[in-house]
């Protein structure tokens, strides 16, 4: 395992020392419970923004607290969900009488610990409403299973419901943006290697030179099938087509398309995926009317992408053009 | 022949010393089928229980008591799936468990307690790959002895049994819950590690009734 | 070799095919010969700011096209400078009359294409100065060598000049604001694995997994000297002190410290490095006033880092701090 | 016993196919002390010097024309530091030659002018590990053999044959030019990647003149 680390179980703490020290005009970190929050506090009137889940998928979620986005962030061990005692004075952070809404990734992990945490919230008269991203078309959605997972998609769902959050809206109209940009958001991803977790030592899964993974999630788990390394643009179509299906895309609509690296994959890999699923899209009439591409949802240092898709109308459309001023994004 | 305070504390000790020297197997039956941290979330949990058992000034008053210690401590250090719901499992065996001594059907209620919490947050029935294929066999089995009159530790070693055997059962299961379910068939094969972790508490647990 | 790309040859272009697209509103891509300028052309009056290099350091150069910093960028082949008939006419559309700053990196093939090209350029009555950027203390600077190799410090260059030539400074001026970034910044990196140049097919250099390179400049070259595998912390110090050394940084000096991923590292690690620089620093009585941490100077997938430190006075702090719109920097 | 247009054209496509033979061992070279394009850049230049020949409406009129082509097409497509020092070896290498026919002299003056321009841009002096210390014995044999009145071939072969020795001299050094002077010491055990092409080339020289 070949890591820029100190000890595997000072990493989380670490990692968070640095980011604070880093952007000290942006967030505020707290520590022994761990979350990080805007360094100037909760706006008082505006509802609250929390999320947060394992650690590992920098910059996810402490790099999108900030004006616009976040209100607080809390991240768990690497790969495991926050435990209640960490989120729920973060969602008290968050909450400046407004109420805060808790987008959560649909993980068993993170829903059972933000539930217990909302209840101890709820407690102390936080007003605590969540919803739950389930983007990941690779993972069937069926009444018998876990559902689908939460990934890249998040992103969405925290930029747009953090403008609707910051131009005014009450929980209601923040929990209804949420869930509309969750309706309308689908991703899938490919990994070409593993990742190692620091405790565990060795890659979270063993893939010969010859192969990648595809339907993977964000935890290193491997995906839903195993196939030989193929060109780029093969790759592209294997993410793009279950996304675009499963979205119901039509032509003539609008769409956002957000090709995000797993950690180790350079911007320009990502670019060459860009270029095909845009072009994708273009074949099926949907028109690209707004872009993201860069390591944004990642797993550690593996080598990979997602391609995400969000169906946009007018109002997401404004809401993701807001201001956003996060260590991570900022426009 | 009931359990009391003592065998409550020697359970927690044998479980965190048990979660240790099994760590490593754990990560790596999660890292199969889940994301590697079972084992690394366990024993940090269970080594904060030690160190919170270490720390009281004065000795719990019943075994619920120590339960509850249990439960809280794994609730705020574990994190994951099994924080909740290990979290869970002994906060509702702590409620069953709030007398100073436990007899047979006393365990029988413990266990059946815990059970009900994981179900309760977890919603997985048998044969879904968790833990809950093996705290099925085992609270049955524990019905099953005190029954027929066993004592508490013939109760605890026969829930521990067939915990074991409830856990071998998950290797050939295609998971329908947790992070496993998103492997889809290629889950099969493989141990569930949250049901290994299982059959090591209630083997935890028999162990310090001997 | 595990890459999402398709042909090798098609790398740069399809590259910068994505890129163009999913920026038009801050870049212009053109092709035949390859380079990229801002969106809206030359602002008029403005001095040009131009530079290039080799493919695979993105988002270096042409993701920091834009207000505020470059007017145009020149990618070659992947670790090859490019060729004066691209740099040429960049420097051309660069130039709205002022003169152009042509920002090369020191490396022979660099230097003499642009040298070419400002020859080809001043033909056509383009006013053009160039500075050379050579900030890497892990080589020496000697009159019998190459001298230091130009390294992530380029960043810092690009910003502060951009901001200067924005805010309207003559080509005199310009030039003498990157001579002093050039003479106050200096950096060093390591490697923890090599990188793949996609038309060589196999990893730059060999390195066993309890080894890692200490002293490499950003084109997969081995660098100084090989060691066992340390601690963050150890590394950060080994990378720190010969950079604070050659500044010779003195106690209540202020500096940005910028410390940079070589493309493969998570921002987790860059912050756990960043960390122990800065306490580092702050022992030597230095503040850290300005900080940037993320991968903006890359060798293609190749894990590791480098730490670059620049000496800040009042007139740099602002240039630092003026707004910058790029799709790599921006605020 | 001349050296004509005829000749500069099939040394041109020879280059080339030997410089696309041997792309992968120049890649390998490189990529010990460099950064592994050096074999990439030079078959995509000289691919591309062939294609401007082959689209050439009418030959060229004398030598100098033949190599002023290679001059440029190396300069806008090669990059790197061999695309300007090739470059502008070739375009010195033109203006000396800009006569339908080259002596044994006209080989000579041909070889210097190369050099020549090599060392103008590149700055470096035999014994720094670079192309130069092939370039420079390969002159310096070409002058001995005229003196002694050899034909034209027999003076290339000679400057080849005296490339491939100071290509491998060049393994002991420790570069203070160019790319693999960042090695320091590591640099020495190596062969300079430039010096071998220069070895190919002169030897592609050597061969059409037989
Ligand atoms: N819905 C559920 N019901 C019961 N047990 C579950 C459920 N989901 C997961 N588990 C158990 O949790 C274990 C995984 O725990 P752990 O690795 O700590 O959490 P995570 O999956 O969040 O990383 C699984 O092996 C399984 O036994
Ligand atoms: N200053 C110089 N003078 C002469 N030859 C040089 C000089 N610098 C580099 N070279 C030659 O160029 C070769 C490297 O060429 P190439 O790999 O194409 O360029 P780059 O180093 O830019 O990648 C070296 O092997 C060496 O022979
Ligand atoms: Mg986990
Ligand atoms: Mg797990
Ligand atoms: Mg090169
Ligand atoms: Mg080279």
């Amino acid at each position: 395992m070949k890591k820029l680390i100190n000890d595997p179980q000072d990493v989380v703490a670490e990692t968070l020392a640095g980011f604070g020290a880093a952007h000290p005009d942006v967030v505020a970190v707290h520590t022994d419970p761990n979350y990080v929050t805007r360094a100037g506090g909760a706006r008082s009137g505006k509802v609250g923004l929390v999320s947060g889940g394992g650690s590992g998928h920098e910059p996810l979620h402490a790099g999108f607290v900030g004006e616009g986005m976040l209100d607080a962030a809390v991240p768990g061990a690497v790969f495991t969900s926050p435990t209640p005692d960490q989120i729920a004075p973060a969602l008290q952070a968050a909450d400046s009488g407004a109420g805060v809404l808790a987008i959560v990734k649909n993980y068993t992990g993170d829903v059972l610990n933000f539930e217990t945490a909302a209840e101890l919230a709820d407690a102390d008269d936080v007003n605590v409403r969540s919803v739950v991203v389930n983007d990941d078309v690779a993972v069937e959605d069926s009444l018998y299973t876990a559902g689908r997972r939460g990934v890249a998609g998040t992103v969405c769902v925290e930029k747009i419901a953090g403008a609707a959050a910051e131009r005014g809206d009450d929980l209601d109209a923040v929990t209804a943006v949420a869930e509309k940009v969750i309706a309308n958001v689908r991703s899938m991803g490919v990994a070409l290697t593993a990742c190692t977790v620091p405790h565990a030592g060795k890659p979270s899964f063993d893939l010969p030179e010859d192969e990648i993974e595809i339907g993977i999630g964000i935890h290193g788990e491997p995906g839903r099938r195993r196939i030989p390394l193929a060109g780029a643009d093969e790759i592209t179509e294997m993410l793009l087509a279950p996304v675009a299906d499963d979205l119901k895309l039509a032509s003539g609509e609008k769409v956002l398309l957000f090709v995000n690296g797993m950690g180790g994959t350079p911007s320009s890999e990502l670019y060459i995926v860009y270029r095909r699923a845009r072009a994708l899209l273009e074949e099926r009439g949907v028109e690209v009317v707004r872009s993201l591409v860069g390591n944004y949802v990642t797993s550690l240092e593996m080598q990979g992408a997602s391609v995400t898709v969000l169906r946009l109308d007018d109002e997401l459309t404004t809401l993701w053009d807001a201001p956003v001023h996060t260590t991570a994004l900022r426009w | 022949m009931t359990l009391d305070v003592a065998w409550a504390i020697d359970w927690v000790r044998r479980s965190a010393a048990t979660v240790k020297e099994h760590r490593e197997e754990l990560i790596e039956l999660d890292r199969q089928i889940g994301d590697g941290d079972h084992g690394e979330n366990l024993n940090r949990g269970f080594t904060a229980v030690v160190g919170k058992l270490d720390a009281l000034e004065s000795p719990p008053g019943d075994v619920g008591e120590v339960l509850k210690l249990v439960a809280t401590t794994l609730m705020s250090t574990v994190g994951g799936a099994a924080g909740p719901l290990y979290g869970t499992a002994y906060l509702r065996a702590a409620k069953a468990a709030a007398v100073p001594e436990l007899d047979a059907n006393g365990v029988v209620a413990m266990l059946e307690a815990a059970l009900e919490g994981i179900v309760a947050r977890g919603k997985a029935t048998t044969g879904e790959k968790t833990m809950v294929d093996a705290w099925t066999p085992a609270t049955e089995a524990a019905v099953a002895a005190a029954d027929e009159g066993a004592a508490p530790a013939a109760v605890l070693a026969a829930a521990a049994d067939a915990a074991t055997r409830g856990a071998e059962s998950t290797i050939p299961l295609v998971a329908t819950k947790g992070r496993a379910s998103y492997l889809g068939e290629r889950s099969a094969g493989h141990l569930d590690p949250g049901a290994r972790s299982t059959e090591l508490i209630l083997h935890a647990a028999a162990e310090a009734a001997q």
